[in-house]
């Protein structure tokens, strides 16, 4: 699995919405027309975007471009309402502009071709995943999602991604909708089915892809985790945006920008917060040995 | 109508600058804007070896504002001209290196090895907040100013161009002493030391504590600044601080400053140089003047006797 | 759960206080909200005279923040005393008179006559940019300021709180000196000195020229200031700066401050004070807490291992 | 003629916003939520509003309250966009709120019963009148209004104060529409005609204002005009709306603010830029007389 990146740069543009659509609770989808993002982007990819030019709040916030219409030059986010930037871009009506940079970042590399994908997703970071089993499916790979989030009102943007056909598990913390537990325990429940080579996708909160990477870890399997830590400029040069990557020869790691770098890693490589990387225990482990 | 502008020696094609530390070493911006259209670029931070920066979260947002507390990641000055350098050579835009130091040494081996073809002035910084050694230790004392602008001044043939910090309580001062250690230019103003706090944690949102402040947020304050230290030197200013149209820039070229350089602006929209490009053209065609110097330091500021009232 | 805080000799019933210029006289308010719900009252500043004031404009806005140059307009002290107090005599609150001077000796002379039945404490306005005398000429100078407030000190009995200002390098030293100077109490902090350029008319858009900002842009500065005057001195900190949510108090309040006032804020919402105490109330709710006291200086600092990156 | 406030204290609400019409151009009217300012609003007060709790722009805006409606606890504002506060007031959406407080300053005073009432307006300077009109027609007394702007997209918003059953004369810089020529030349026109008494009313551009309180110390007529200084806070406490205004006896005026002293003052005693107030003026000829 060779990292592949976007091979042109990304554009920046004023943007028209040209499709709002709300969902329940604080989730709503809204499509813009945006020739560079539309054509030109790979799953796992983002855009850097901001609905006016207000001082306040003041830098753009990143998405994962959940679906691209080349025909129509246009792209789909699947928004949650958080605060005061994915409000602003919520407010927009049709037509009415926002400032738009993409598509960036790494995106998902594609599986080997015996491996089944399973696509793990908490939240918002099942949007990524839309576009994903698209290129998985042109590609003619098996693939299969798990959907996890609090409550049933977590899973509102599922409908397009049960249109494309692919096994879908939905999970609830609460048991409201769909199997009663985290995701991550729906992915080791099918790994015990013994499915043959998977490789495993995972994007959402924070918590749930440090599950993602231990289960990996534990059932030795490779992994892809798309990070989600705050970003500033989403093309390297702010550096708000670094993540420690411990990639393989190397002592200690580095920061690395998410935004160019990532925001999808290898999970083997991500050093968590007071834990370190899963690669360094290996290696520390065969040193032992 | 021209907006080229003279500074420290250098003639800059028109007057905006990238911002340290918000413009990366240039070629990050390749294929999204056209750097030629530039007056100049300043690289990010630059020491003698490479860092590795500050823990994260290193950048947050406050009203208008960002607050950062990067702590100079960067990939050290003898990279910079073997890898970066050569990438930014196609370019017609001016170069200017930030150079930092943790010792007056330090600072002058750094400019030292900037002093490379391609490289056309060097910006001392002198004051970043985000730094333990080094940063706001020289650029808020008026004698380490002075030894660090005149060392560097002495190590090398290009135009300095001393950073100064809005964390004084006159930059007069410090803009009178980087003239006499023999600057060429001085830039004006880096971040405002600020501290944000996240009540539910009680810790600072930032991984470092405090951090830099910049954006529109600090303009007034840097619009002050930047005409005060015009005001009290001969040499140019470049002003900067919260620059995010061309109205914006106008504010500083008004009150006196050759040019100005474009920081958190930049994370914003890429677009922005453009966008404030367009705006000082239809300035000039508006205003009939026909080039960017009829309007540096323009501002008729009001004597005592028109501000009316025996109050103030 | 209590909101009451002790502060310089006073009980106020909640650590919420109006900040001098952004409340008039609070008569203004009658009818609007309920004064005794408030902490305390800082007055507009007074001097000895009558005051006429700047010329207009007196206030612009910038991204998140406001500019004023007012220039001290206010009925002076004795009318204050005379037509206002008696005013706000049926109401439960902290009343602080705002003393201003051109000289050490007006400031002494308008304390003695401020010390009237009704008013609980003095803050003395060492730190307004927006007067040619006076003002900044005192707070941004250690000598002036020991000067000013042992004068104060020495002309009432009333607890004494000198107003910083943030135009200076490091506040610490004025907080230091103050408390030697006698000093019950610290507010912190005043308007940040700004300019802000009509770019159309070439002139400065105050008609004073330069002005204060106030407003959440300063609020990441301000915190930093009081949280490193809290950390200088024992006596209390009133933090200041930008304040407009219970989020905001909070922050001033973890990084130390016993107390807090809000300004600009009350021009935005005159309904500011419930909506903060409500917060205020929530919170020690949510993090199991009887009295706000438990929160004042709070906060976790970083050390410098926890930073991580060697760089910074 | 004797300056009438309010008498009760103005009510800080957040306001839900109940209708929305888009006029031509930069014109809308806003229709908004508030028993107090419905129920005891005179005309020439106004409200401080702002759209949301952003920090940019920071500010509540100033504006006339142009008609309110009891039986529906509403008041409506007739809006120009022009700058960023306005222009999130006309993005509201139905039900979304905006703090509000109201009504605030000092109304038109009734004029004398044997006098007829000009109305002169400039711009979104007719707003108040709307109410004004109404006032006076229940009052019995005889009123027409004179409505000038640059062009004809100016006067968008006369439709509900023709309905008022004045007469209106509409003036055009440009000859757009109705009268060629500025406003007050209509105005000056009409005394030509020899009314019989009159009190003249004026709101609008500062220029216009001017005008007219110039044309009302040249024919002797007693005028109001309703002044539009930038306002910070509406009720006397920022002091950043003062005007230095001269009263009869005070030899060189007081800054006083516009906000609880005004909007509405009496031309005689405004002091304009570079000129002095007309009672200054009168007061300088007795003398030498
Ligand atoms: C690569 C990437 C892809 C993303 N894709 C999507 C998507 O498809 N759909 C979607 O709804 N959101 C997505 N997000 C998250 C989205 O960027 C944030 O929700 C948004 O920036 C919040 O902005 P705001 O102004 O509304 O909230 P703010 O007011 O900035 O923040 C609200 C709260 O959220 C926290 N917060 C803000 N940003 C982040 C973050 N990045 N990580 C953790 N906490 C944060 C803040 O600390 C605060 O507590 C993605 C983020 C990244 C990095
Ligand atoms: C008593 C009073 C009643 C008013 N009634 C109405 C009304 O009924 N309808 C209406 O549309 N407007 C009215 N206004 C004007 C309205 O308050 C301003 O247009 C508004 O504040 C502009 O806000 P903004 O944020 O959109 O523009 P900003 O971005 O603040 O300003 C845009 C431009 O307008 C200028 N400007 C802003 N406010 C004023 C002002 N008060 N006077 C002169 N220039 C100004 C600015 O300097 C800037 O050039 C009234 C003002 C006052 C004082
Ligand atoms: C994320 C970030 C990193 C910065 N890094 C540097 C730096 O390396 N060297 C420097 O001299 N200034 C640095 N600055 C300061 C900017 O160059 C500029 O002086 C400041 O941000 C004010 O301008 P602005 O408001 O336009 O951003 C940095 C600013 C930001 C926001
Ligand atoms: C319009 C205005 C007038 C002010 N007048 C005074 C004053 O008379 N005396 C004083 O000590 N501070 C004065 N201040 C400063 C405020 O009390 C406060 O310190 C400052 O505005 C910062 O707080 P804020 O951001 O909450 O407004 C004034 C501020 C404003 C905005
Ligand atoms: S978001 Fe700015 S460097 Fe990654
Ligand atoms: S608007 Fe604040 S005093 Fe009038």
């Amino acid at each position: 699995m060779v990292a592949t990146t976007s091979p042109r740069p990304p554009a920046s543009r004023d943007v028209p919405l040209v499709a709002r659509r709300p969902l329940q609770g604080p989730y709503l989808l809204l499509t813009f027309r945006h020739p560079e993002v539309a054509g030109r982007t790979r799953a796992g990819q983002f855009v850097m975007i901001k609905a006016n030019t207000a001082a306040d709040p003041l830098l753009r916030r990143p998405f994962s471009i959940m679906s691209v219409h080349p025909a129509e030059d246009t792209f789909t986010l699947f928004l949650k309402v958080v605060g005061s930037g994915t409000r602003a871009l919520a407010d927009l009506r049709s037509g009415e502009t926002a400032g738009c940079l993409g598509p960036l970042g790494r995106p998902f590399p594609m599986p080997p071709e015996d491996h089944e994908a399973l696509l793990v997703a908490g939240g918002y970071g099942i949007a990524p995943f839309v576009l994903f089993g698209d290129e998985l499916r042109r590609a003619g790979r098996r693939a299969r999602a798990f959907y996890g989030g609090r409550t049933s009102g977590d899973l509102q943007g599922h409908d397009p991604f049960t249109a494309l056909g692919l096994p879908l598990a939905c999970c609830t913390d609460d048991g409201s909708f769909g199997h009663h537990g985290r995701v991550t325990d729906a992915v080791e429940a099918y790994l015990d089915t013994r499915p043959g080579a998977v490789t495993l996708y995972a994007c959402g909160p924070d918590a749930m892809l440090h599950a993602a990477a231990r289960l990996a870890e534990r059932r030795n399997v490779p992994a892809q985790v798309s990070l989600d830590p705050w970003m500033g400029c989403g093309v390297g040069t702010c550096l708000g945006c670094v993540v420690r990557i411990q990639r393989a020869d190397e002592p200690r790691g580095k920061y690395r920008c998410a935004c160019t770098e990532g925001p999808v890693f290898d999970a083997r490589d991500v050093v968590w917060a007071g834990e370190g990387s899963s690669r360094a225990r290996r290696e520390a482990a065969a040193v032992l040995r | 109508m021209s907006l080229a502008v003279q500074l420290a020696g250098l003639r800059l094609k028109n007057p905006l600058i990238a911002a340290s530390g918000t413009f990366g070493y240039g070629v990050e911006y390749e294929g999204i804007l056209d750097l030629s259209r530039l007056g100049g670029i300043v690289s990010k931070g630059l020491y003698l070896e490479p860092r590795d920066g500050c823990a994260v979260p290193r950048i947050v947002e406050t009203p208008s504002g960002l607050l950062n507390a990067i702590g100079l990641q960067g990939v050290g000055i003898r990279a910079f001209v073997r890898d970066v350098l050569p990438r930014l050579d196609g370019y017609d835009t001016a170069v200017i290196v930030n150079v930092c130091g943790d010792t007056v040494e330090e600072y002058a081996e750094v400019a030292r090895i900037a002093e490379a073809p391609g490289v056309d002035a060097l910006e001392i910084n002198i004051s970043c907040p985000n730094v333990k050694k080094g940063g706001m230790a020289f650029g808020g004392d008026p004698r380490m100013t002075h030894e660090v602008v005149a060392a560097v001044r002495k190590a090398t043939r290009l135009p300095v161009i001393p950073k100064l910090s809005p964390n004084v309580a006159d930059v007069t001062v410090f803009a009178r002493v980087c003239e006499e250690a023999g600057a060429d230019a001085l830039s004006c103003i880096n971040t405002l030391l600020g501290l944000a706090v996240d009540v539910e944690r009680r810790m600072p949102r930032l991984a470092f504590g405090t951090g830099g402040l910049s954006g529109p947020a600090i303009r007034p304050v840097a619009v002050r600044m930047a005409w005060q230290a015009a005001r009290a030197v001969r040499i140019p200013v470049i002003g900067i601080g919260g620059i995010a149209s061309a109205e914006d820039a106008l504010e500083f070229l008004i009150a006196g400053c050759r040019a100005v350089q474009i920081g958190t602006a930049n994370f914003v929209d890429p677009g922005v140089y453009s966008r404030i490009l367009a705006g000082l053209e239809d300035y000039l065609r508006r205003h009939g003047r026909e080039s960017i110097n009829d309007v540096v330091g323009s501002l008729r500021f009001p004597d005592a006797e028109e501000t009316g009232g025996g109050g103030c």
